[in-house]
């Protein structure tokens, strides 16, 4: 099978900070490629370059197998990647169905003239949060007014809708609920199957075996290693996330895995 | 003839600079300058400050000219730079603002221009014997102490309080125009109008030809400008009072210059205005307004 | 979809009425209600309501519109312009030159202005997200810029700060009546002549009718606000500006060209300024180097008492427009009532407190502001 | 034992949406108490009426058995409540110690004047953080230049450090990795040894596990139950969390808990 | 510590040096070197570099320092304010109020003034923290309705919008010498006889020395530059002016009393204005309705010139004391160098630019910002 990302060599310095030191990833269509790694390991940063963000300060990418040069984040939406980043991308004003739709708004012509399609806005919005297990109020209130959780689903609900060839997750379910994070990795999976690549961020081993076909630890901004489901125990991955540092114990229960 | 080769004298105004009556200043020291073959600099200061002034009356001294220029627009602010200035040498001509009175006060040799109040004052007597009992004074300035002393100048010589019949009309062409009518409208037995200049004149002229009292209202400005001289001509405009700023430039740079090279001073203060121009013999006024008028 | 808005049980009733009241503009219609209120109660026999005088500041806010159209759509979009003062001085000067001192046809003069202003929009916009400076600096120093240009230009090729003689230029003209001229006036001679509205009884009009056509500028300021009001609700370049004025990153994640759509805006209120500079210079036949001084505040307290949000990505056209009718109708309307005009001021002050103060709240209960 | 702090029929309306519909929790000292619940549960909410943020619209605290009211955090922090917000409390601009010492800044007298005692801050400061297993460049770092995770650190060290009676953490591991997870997880338990009263809120079954001994749920702004250690599974308290309503299955692995 | 830092080899090396150049102040110094370079080279023989010289744009400049020092500390706590300029007009006119026109002693006549200009300062921060409103806004207000106080009340009571006579009216006081005298003068004249610096060489103060003291205004300057610079880097105060303009939400939760913190701000701020004021009309003996025009521009231009960020949370007042000192030598050096003075507005713009650029990438170098 064909990558359809190839990450060659990435490296990224914010001025005197080297956040990568290059890094080589493939992504493969209709597979789930989770990113692991401590915190400040540099996977934000990674995905970043990926969906154009930042410019690597090295390294090449490559796209279905032809060199690719994103300089800004459209230029990676046009060419079919979706991300949802960790910082959120979400204005707390807008209405739930303006965001949603933001970058990617509905036309209706009238006149020859192209006007937004409120209508068909609302209705879509309304419908997918429903999908994700979010009743809204209704599609024009306001974002800043949902908790953090339900801002999450909104952004993966958009992204998941728009995401045309790879899907970029940045710890989508770090502040997800039981229910929408059930959710979301029912999401992942349906996604997955139909042919799409995932990447998925999280410090969650679970969430991560859950969905995850192959696993990729980064630490402190250098690939630690790669290993393919099945190949690799739980307990394995979360010593290797940990960047093969000790872990503090606990006395009490908390055995295996965080 | 070898006397004073190399004189330099400093104007100091206290106009913003984009005021643009000032402009025939700056033209008026630079033709004198060439003229007499003396170097003259134009200072003022960029919002109009009187306290910036100041400080560059300051800076003119710390530069050592062979003479300063300046206004007079407020006594106290100015007094002591000016001062300060004389004490160490340094000629100095008050022009335009102030009175004969205060210049001798502060050590200048003389005073060139025209007094506020009196010249208001004159032009309220000459209103008042062509029948004037109530005007509106047309204040774009109204945060300038010499404004307010004409109109205040106006209206005594008009022998009446002064009022609500000043009013600060701001800067912008369509709202002092606006104003105006507005004013008209809410008081039509007003007699007369007083502009302060040409960025006051210019609206009203148009206000007056909106509402149709152009030429029906007796209508008298200060200072020329190309728009005024033509109202003057076209009879809109009764007459504008003319304090003749190319001479309060020209003449102190020529008066300094002679008295530097040969110790030769008029033994008088000099009155540029007020002159009424009306619209007999507005050829000349007409060529050179804005520029040298 | 109302169904399930009403399936949540932590959310209280709300009145459909109030619903529909609460709005962006509620501030500014409040306000307008307020004013037109305190003057017909204050100010009614002094003729501000008689044809002359809704004329007269009709005008006066048709002036604001056009400027605050602009800095309403630049403002939503998270930027503000403080060289909008500078820029109307500048573009009438330019005509004046173009135009008067080297000769060109008006038309050209026209153009040629339209054109150097809007690119000096978007250099300020340009150096506003190449940078990220804020807007406020880099348009402090366009500001000053601008107006020393303005002042120094005339004075250097002809030697004097206003030139006149405009209206003679274009005289003929094809274009420049789009922005000097009147519309309407046989109908309003019609009108008069069939003692539909009043005429003139004092003074070298009389007879006519006491209006002679609807100025230019009122139908440029209808034009613009409509069109304002449609790009920014009913398009999708309406939702970039929002975007970009809500959250720059974000919507930028989001495939915003956030750049583009502020420099376009920037670009725009330039647009709207020069518009204001032609009509302008085209009325009064002249351009000084002191026009347009601090029309920026006026123009961002329009927008602001309209409702819109200083720190962008909230706001509407339609409040801007009545933003401007109000600082327009309390400013004429002191003269009629006959106020001490340093007053004025005080005036301004505290309906822009006030204004911001309910706006404030109106919005709050919008979004849930937390 | 008594209750430190005692919540009695907590109400917050926010305009026209109920956040909170009448909460009642006690908390004791020397005990760690996980709040849990949904998405927009109203967990955030309900401490932040607990730490002074908010007013509660109707309801009482009672703090070391007498009536007590929290007009801003200051009193809150006054009364010996240190919290960990969700939307962190961190400075960007400003450098990490001062951050860590905002609002308990260290003061040095020099003749008689109270200056800001800056070597004891940066001393401090690098100890703390090496002891929750983050290596900071140096005390002068700007926040901004850390990563999520290391934020969220730096955060909970300075509660921990000041903390005096109850300790108050919002969902303080959703950002963090394996390691600083564990680290959190241990120090929560350190605190509560002290007899100081730990108030937890997560989405995290496991972690509530390993350090709860009581268990609150919340849902849609009322008391779903509580629980004390023991007497619950952890497939029980996970459908509690997710407000009784089904969970999406994966076909895969993701048995048990999430 | 350092072998902490040294531990992370994510971290590329910076030389010593490098760390140390690298502060908040270093954009206002690099100006202050550049600005001095120009006219050293451009206006020597100009008289700018004589004592008198010095003397003039030193003067300036301490001008631009007392209100720069407290726009600095405002804005590094998140707000600023635009009525300073207002402010000054106010403070001067009340001073005359009380002092020329109601006879009052003048140590009473300035200290009420203080009060009253503090009191509006501290309603300009009530209105600002509990309205939640941008200080732009509320400062904006404030600006006109002090201004057309200022307008409104000597015109009523005195028909004139000047008032003089300040210096006689405090002569023989106690508290006005504090601010409208000169210190050291006998050591100027001491100097002068031993030849240690120049004498006047014609006119009647033939002999006497060029400088007879140094200002008050200077002291004041100096004076207000240390307070705020060591309450702003040494104090717990200081790290809550530094929380509350970073993010007041995270200062709040952290317990800093940012609403307290932020009135002090704007109090301290109408105090510095009010210094201003009261040096002005103690030199130059009459207040006028239009001091201060401006000058809250000239502040945050100082302010931001210094490396200061706008939007709060950084700064520094030295730096902002290198920017009131660069702006005060640009303007008063170019009319030693004879520019033409429409183009002082251009070169302003410019510098304004250029120094914010310069500061922009000077704090991402710092703060490693994103
Ligand atoms: N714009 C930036 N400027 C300076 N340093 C940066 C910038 N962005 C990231 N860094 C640094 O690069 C490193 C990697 O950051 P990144 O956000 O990629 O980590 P991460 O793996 O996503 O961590 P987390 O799990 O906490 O989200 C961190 O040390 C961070 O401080
Ligand atoms: N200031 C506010 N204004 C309006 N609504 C609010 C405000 N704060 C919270 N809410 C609403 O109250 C409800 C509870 O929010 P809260 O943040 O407490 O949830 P939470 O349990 O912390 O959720 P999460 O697990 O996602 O953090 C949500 O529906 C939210 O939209
Ligand atoms: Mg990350
Ligand atoms: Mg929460």
């Amino acid at each position: 099978m064909e990558p359809i990302i190839q990450m060659k060599g990435i490296e990224k310095h914010f001025g005197s900070v080297i956040a990568l030191a290059g890094v080589t990833v493939d992504f493969y269509p209709g597979e789930c490629h989770c990113l692991l790694g401590d915190n400040g390991a540099g996977k934000s940063t990674f995905i970043k370059t990926m969906s154009g963000v930042h410019k690597p300060t090295h390294g090449e990418i490559m796209f279905e197998g032809k060199p690719m040069q994103f300089d800004d984040p459209r230029d990676s939406i046009a060419a079919g990647i979706a991300t949802v980043y960790q910082d959120l991308a979400m204005i707390p004003l807008m209405s739930v169905s303006r965001n949603f739709f933001m970058g990617n708004e509905p036309i209706k012509k009238i006149a020859g003239l192209r006007f937004f399609d409120h209508e068909h806005a609302n209705e879509v919005t309304m419908r997918e949060m429903r999908n994700m297990g979010i009743n809204l109020r209704g599609p024009d209130q306001a974002v800043g007014t949902l908790s953090g959780g339900e801002r999450q689903t909104v952004a993966i609900a958009r992204a998941v809708h728009f995401g045309a060839k790879v899907l970029i997750l940045d710890e989508p379910t770090s502040a997800l609920g039981v229910r929408q994070t059930a959710n979301v990795l029912a999401t992942v999976d349906k996604v997955r199957k139909q042919g799409i690549s995932v990447v998925f961020i999280t410090h969650n081993v679970r969430h991560a075996m859950a969905v995850g076909d192959r696993f990729t630890v980064l630490n402190r901004g250098k690939t630690y290693g790669t290993a393919m489901k099945g190949e690799i125990s739980p307990e394995e991955l979360q010593d290797m996330m940990a960047g093969g540092q000790e872990l503090a114990t606990l006395e009490g229960s908390l055995g295996g895995t965080v | 003839d070898g006397h004073g080769d190399n004189l330099t004298y400093i104007l100091v105004s206290h106009a913003p600079d984009s005021d643009s009556w000032w402009n025939t200043v700056k033209n008026g020291v630079a033709l004198a300058g060439e003229q007499m073959g003396v170097t003259v600099e134009y200072r003022n200061p960029p919002t109009g400050d009187l306290a910036d002034m100041a400080r560059i009356i300051e800076q003119a001294a710390a530069a050592q000219p062979d003479g300063i220029i300046t206004t007079l627009a407020d006594f106290d602010v100015l007094s002591g730079p000016i001062r300060a200035a004389v004490d160490q040498g340094i000629d100095v001509i008050i022009m335009n603002s102030g009175t004969p009175d205060q210049a001798r006060e502060v050590g200048a040799l003389m005073y060139v221009g025209q007094p506020e109040y009196d010249a208001g004052f004159a032009a309220g007597q000459r209103a008042a014997g062509d029948g004037v009992g109530s005007f509106l004074c047309v204040n774009h300035y109204i945060s300038s102490p010499s404004s307010t002393e004409r109109c205040q100048g106006f209206a005594d010589g008009l022998g009446i309080d002064l009022g609500n019949q000043m009013i600060d009309a701001g800067q912008d062409p369509a709202e002092i125009k606006n104003r105006v009518l507005a004013y008209l409208n809410t008081n039509p037995d007003t007699d007369a109008v007083l502009t302060l200049g040409p960025t006051s004149a210019d609206p009203t002229i148009l206000a007056l030809q909106e509402n149709g009292m152009a030429g029906d209202i007796y209508f008298g400005t200060f200072d020329l400008g190309e728009n005024i001289v033509a109202g003057i001509k076209d009879g809109t405009i009764q007459w504008g009072i003319d304090q003749q700023p190319f001479l309060q430039a020209y003449l102190p740079v020529v008066v300094l210059a002679n008295y530097d090279r040969y110790g030769v001073l008029p033994g008088n203060n000099i009155n540029s205005g007020p002159g009424f121009v009306t619209a007999s013999g507005l050829e000349k006024v007409e060529e050179f307004a804005g520029e040298f008028r | 979809m109302t169904d399930t808005s009403s399936t949540d049980e932590r959310v209280k009733e709300m009145s459909g009425l109030r619903r529909a009241m609460i709005r962006p503009e509620l501030g500014g219609m409040v306000g307008v209600v307020a004013v037109f209120t305190f003057f017909l109660l204050f100010a009614f026999d002094s003729g501000m309501f008689n044809m002359q005088g809704v004329m007269n500041w009709t005008t006066v806010s048709a002036q604001f519109m056009i400027i605050a159209v602009g800095a309403c759509l630049l403002m939503i979009a998270g930027e503000f312009d403080l060289s909008v003062g500078s820029m109307i001085g500048f573009a009438g000067m330019m005509i004046a030159i173009f135009g008067v001192v080297l000769g060109w046809p008006m038309w050209i003069a026209i153009l040629i202005t339209f054109a150097i202003c809007i690119a000096f929009g978007a250099l300020n916009g340009y150096i506003v997200v190449k940078t990220g400076l804020p807007s406020f600096i880099v348009t402090l120093a366009t500001l000053f810029i601008l107006r020393g240009f303005t002042i120094f230009i005339p004075q250097t090729v002809e030697s004097k700060t206003i030139i006149g003689g405009i209206r003679e230029a274009a005289e003929g003209d094809w274009l420049a009546p789009l922005f000097g001229g009147k519309v309407g006036g046989p109908i309003f001679q019609w009108l008069g002549d069939n003692g539909w509205i009043s005429t003139f009884t004092r003074g070298n009009l009389e007879g006519q009718p006491v209006i002679d056509g609807i100025p230019m500028l009122i139908i440029w300021a209808i034009a613009l606000v409509i069109f304002g009001h449609i790009v920014l609700t009913r398009t999708r370049f309406g939702n970039w500006i929002f975007a970009a004025g809500g959250d720059a990153q974000a919507a930028r994640y989001a495939g915003v060209p956030v750049d583009a759509v502020k420099i376009k805006m920037f670009m725009f209120t330039a647009f709207c300024a020069t518009v204001f500079a032609v009509c302008q210079v085209m009325e009064f036949g002249s351009a000084g180097a002191d026009r347009g001084l601090l029309k920026e505040f006026e123009a961002i307290i329009a927008v602001v008492i309209g409702g819109a949000l200083l720190t962008g990505g909230y706001g509407s056209v339609i409040g801007a427009a009545l933003g401007a009718l109000i600082f327009g109708v309390v400013q004429q309307g002191l003269f009629f009532a006959n106020v001490e005009s340093s007053l004025f001021r005080v005036f301004l002050g505290v309906i822009l407190l006030l204004a911001v103060i309910l706006n404030t709240y109106i919005r709050r209960l919008i979004t849930g502001e937390r």
